[in-house]
């Protein structure tokens, strides 16, 4: 049975209280929290088995390369890839979009070819290819948003086309909310041979991923939005792929063989994670993989669209409300970005921190989404396996006494 | 009723800071200023756009604001454009610095706590350091705006 | 009072058995263990005000930012930088220096330029800079190593000469132990004016270091091997060369305005850490320097001398004995490596295993200078604040009984 | 008076591999192989040099190996050379699978574990995980020339 209530008591930091009041996390699209056996993995591996890994033939060591390799096929198995092979660790899921557009799209684009993103690129999935584009010549281009936050693929076949050599999108918008199409858009990708991206960044922690299906060839995903630490993040690499990809960064760890003036690489996966690992996160990040297994992705899911529901329908009483993409729930992620009559999100923000609830307000790293719609900031709530009605009651009762806080100097003047 | 934190809501948005948030003075586009900038924090998006109009003897004529933003970035840029008017530019930037001491929490003398006048209501933004930068902000940006006319 | 064994209770693993025996732990230079206080700075912060950095309103975002800015503070007061600025958080001292290899290097260097290192280079220091000079057209120089593992600086001023625009060099080698002359390679370098780079993964976490004193542009080091969780590391770049370094990764928070074609750059050194950084493992790393600060640096560089003049001394007994490196424990960190009559490094460290021991076996990442002491692989003991004259007789009998089993099959036959 | 830690090693360290280690069998060099690979191990720095010479019948008719490297690696090298005279190319094969299911701890058929002969004796790195890379080199090694022979 998936029970917020009782998930919740695996999480130390709820009992939290701010300013004299319980903690109201909303803010879980920029960070989950985590699980006291996600935190547990850590400090077990600190005090039993902490070693560098790969080449040590100590006991620690043995154990360590053991359970971090172990970590990698957890995650391979997560997001049913065919092999842990697959699994790259880096930083952070900017950090694995950063290590395709050095090692692939540098290396591999020319003057003239194109690369599509959407407009509702994180700054993540669209600066590294700035960069990209600016270095090799190829173009950016972008699928627009429509209505209510969705892509607009009306012209997808014009957009994709054979100049496109990558097409690289969001599959849950962070700011939007918005699902996209991934199938069809991968399909329209596939037709032109172009490689398909996914940044999962806000799907994967979040509803069930299975790689095979979404015939993707990488997905970049971060662990701290899953219930796992900071400093680890995952590039998954189709096994067709993988060959093709340069080594990145260079050094310790991804050599075969170093001679004064040159090196042959190690094999994959560990040609890509050059110097000493985030051996405990990525341990951590097993033990995060495991929790969520055992409640059950679709489960995930399934709350998430509730959670989300009531929030629409609970910020929907409010009539200053202007709640941003998608109308219905099942075409969202479990988070809700909007604005509050003339209240700013930071103001929003603000008030409702006093409450003890934690939002976001800002761009959200989506800026030129947010100049389309003509808004410089926006609030945003997110959700979580651990959020409950009452947090979303929490969220609507401190929206509605920031109205009432701001409507005040224009009810008495100065 | 109040606990300390509605304490301190109440001291950052005072009435006097949401009514220059409400009803911002000075808003009209001053063309002929000899000092402009654009100021901009990028992280809530506040924009602050200000001219500094100064007469033959180095005396600020007028102030001129338009932008968008936070009730504090927004109300700081209102009463800058107040505080400002009959002020010399070495008094401007006497003002702009002891200010940033005010939120910084460092030493400001009695007097120029009493030559910041309304700005001091802007005090209350002391116990919320993100928000200092929104507070702030057209103060740097009319540091700029002296800065660059006199470049020009 | 410096005293291991004092030490030796905050460091929780250290009570851990292998095979029923006490752990001693000699693998230090390869990572190092963690004292309670690290690990509680981990839970603490997973446990009470985990949050993303930088962009939150709510107090939990406050306090993360507030931790991570306190820990670069301390970082740059325990290197005695003279900004905040200058410190950089990576992963590890691998990608401190690939950052360096790829916003500086690949984008300043031409045909016929030079980068200098030594023969003893750690492959971390090694293989970015073949990259760059492939990249660029750039030559890399060496200055060779002589006798005992010194450098041999007779020809530095060939070596480094008009042509040389970058200098980059290990402070002290993680395999023979050798303390290099930084201030004679510094001088050198500035006469020319090249840029002049340190490898501190060494030195950093076993002795005082001041960068203001060692003068360099870069330091580069990794907060697990001196008391930190793994994933945390650091490049320090001196306040004049900050704004000519392009921008890294790209992404989230390193950002200031992002339009669909172009972006604007964040304030240093936000500019250089690209996506949600590693909150967790930075304030650790802040508790594990002030925990290096209440030892005090000198005193752990002192015991370190200690250390490996005590090792020095019992290894010799064995006359089958082959150390590597500077003879006398002054001119060295606080790590032996050598070669054990005809049993092979592996083997040695299979059987020290076995009696608890942890040291490592193979090439250290440092495989062209075992080239050029034609040897395939070496044994190293490496030391720490914790290790006790017992570990070291528990080393030294290790490894006679190590010869006498491996003695065994040329009494007896087969 | 041994615990278990003592027994493993002596299980890995065996009489019979230490020999092979100190007096490796079949170390001439065979020019006219038609099968030859240079197998090597970056972590240890194990090296292994085979030719396998084959009969017109397709039978092994020897084999010679040079390396250097550790106990396990060389000793292993060396049993090979020995164990695989006289076995078909598919029998070569055959015993290399059941030597690598041998080691992780995989089904072997009694049969195959007297066709593994002295070799069998490796079987005490099963327990030492980090260890198997020295001892399956050899193999690996042999599995390459025979790839490259057919291309060739
Ligand atoms: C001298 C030296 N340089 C660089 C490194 C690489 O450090 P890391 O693996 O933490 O990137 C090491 C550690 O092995 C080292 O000893
Ligand atoms: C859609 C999306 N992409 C990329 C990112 C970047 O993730 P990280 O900061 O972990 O690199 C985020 C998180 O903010 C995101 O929501």
């Amino acid at each position: 049975m998936f029970d917020p209530k009782e998930i919740r008591k695996d999480f130390p930091i709820l009992d939290r209280q701010v300013y004299g009041k319980p903690l109201v996390y909303l803010d879980n699209a920029a960070t989950s929290q985590k699980p006291r056996q996600v935190i547990e993995a850590l400090t077990d591996y600190y005090q039993r088995y902490n070693s560098n890994v790969h080449r040590g033939v100590h006991a620690l060591s043995v154990e360590a390369t053991d359970r971090y390799e172990e970590a990698r096929q957890k995650v391979a198995d997560f997001i049913h890839a065919p092999a842990a092979e697959s699994i790259i660790f880096t930083r952070n899921t900017t950090e694995a979009i950063n290590l395709v557009a050095y090692s692939w799209a540098l290396k591999n684009l020319h003057p003239d070819d194109e690369i599509v993103l959407t407009e509702m690129e994180h700054h993540s999935n669209l600066v590294p290819w700035q960069m990209v584009a600016q270095q090799t010549g190829a173009r950016l281009c972008f699928i627009p948003v429509g209505e209510h936050g969705a892509l607009d693929i009306s012209s997808l076949d014009t957009i994709i086309n054979r100049r496109t050599r990558l097409v690289s999108i969001v599959s849950v918008s962070n700011f939007l909310g918005t699902i996209n199409p991934v199938e069809t858009i991968r399909d329209r990708a596939r037709q032109v041979g172009a490689l398909f991206m996914v940044d999962g960044a806000q799907s994967v922690p979040h509803m069930p991923t299975d790689v095979v299906e979404m015939d993707c060839d990488f997905l970049a995903f971060s662990g701290h939005k899953m219930l796992a630490p900071t400093g680890i993040g995952v590039l998954y690499v189709k096994p067709s792929v993988l060959e093709t990809l340069e080594p990145f960064l260079r050094g310790g760890e991804m050599i075969r063989e170093v001679w004064l003036d040159h090196a042959t690489w190690n094999d994959i996966p560990a040609r890509f994670e050059a110097g000493t690992p985030d051996i405990a996160d990525a341990i951590a990040l097993g033990a995060a993989v495991d929790y969520l297994q055992t409640l059950g992705m679709e489960n995930v899911r399934k709350h998430e669209i509730e959670s989300t529901a009531y929030a629409l329908e609970r910020l929907r009483e409010i009539e200053e409300m202007d709640i941003l993409g998608p109308t219905d729930a099942e075409s969202r992620g479990g988070l809700v970005a909007f604005t509050l009559g003339d209240v700013h999100p930071h103001d929003v923000g603000t008030l409702l921190d006093s409450d003890g609830i934690a939002i976001r307000a800002g761009h959200h790293c989506v800026m030129p989404m947010h100049r389309k719609l003509e808004l410089a900031a926006s609030s945003r709530a997110s959700f979580y396996v651990y959020n409950t009605r009452e947090d979303i009651d929490a969220l609507a009762s401190g929206l509605k006494k920031a109205l009432d806080y701001f409507a005040r100097s224009n009810r008495t003047g100065a | 009723m109040h606990g300390p934190i509605e304490q301190e809501l109440d001291e950052l948005y005072r009435e006097l800071i949401l009514d220059h948030y409400r009803r911002p003075r000075n808003t009209d586009l001053l063309p002929d200023a000899q000092h402009k900038a654009e100021g901009f924090n990028p992280f809530c998006g506040d924009q602050v756009n200000l001219q500094v109009m100064v007469d033959a003897g180095g005396t600020i004529e007028a102030v001129g604001h338009q932008g968008k933003g936070c009730s504090i970035s927004q109300a700081s840029a209102s009463m800058l454009t107040e505080i400002l008017k009959g002020k010399s530019l070495e008094e401007a930037r006497a003002t702009s610095d002891a200010f940033r001491r005010l939120l910084r929490g460092e030493e400001v003398e009695e007097s120029e706590l009493n030559a910041l006048g309304d700005v001091g209501a802007l005090q209350g933004v002391r116990r919320f350091p993100i928000r200092i930068k929104c507070a702030l902000l057209p103060w740097t940006t009319m540091e700029e705006a002296l800065e660059q006319g006199k470049q020009g």
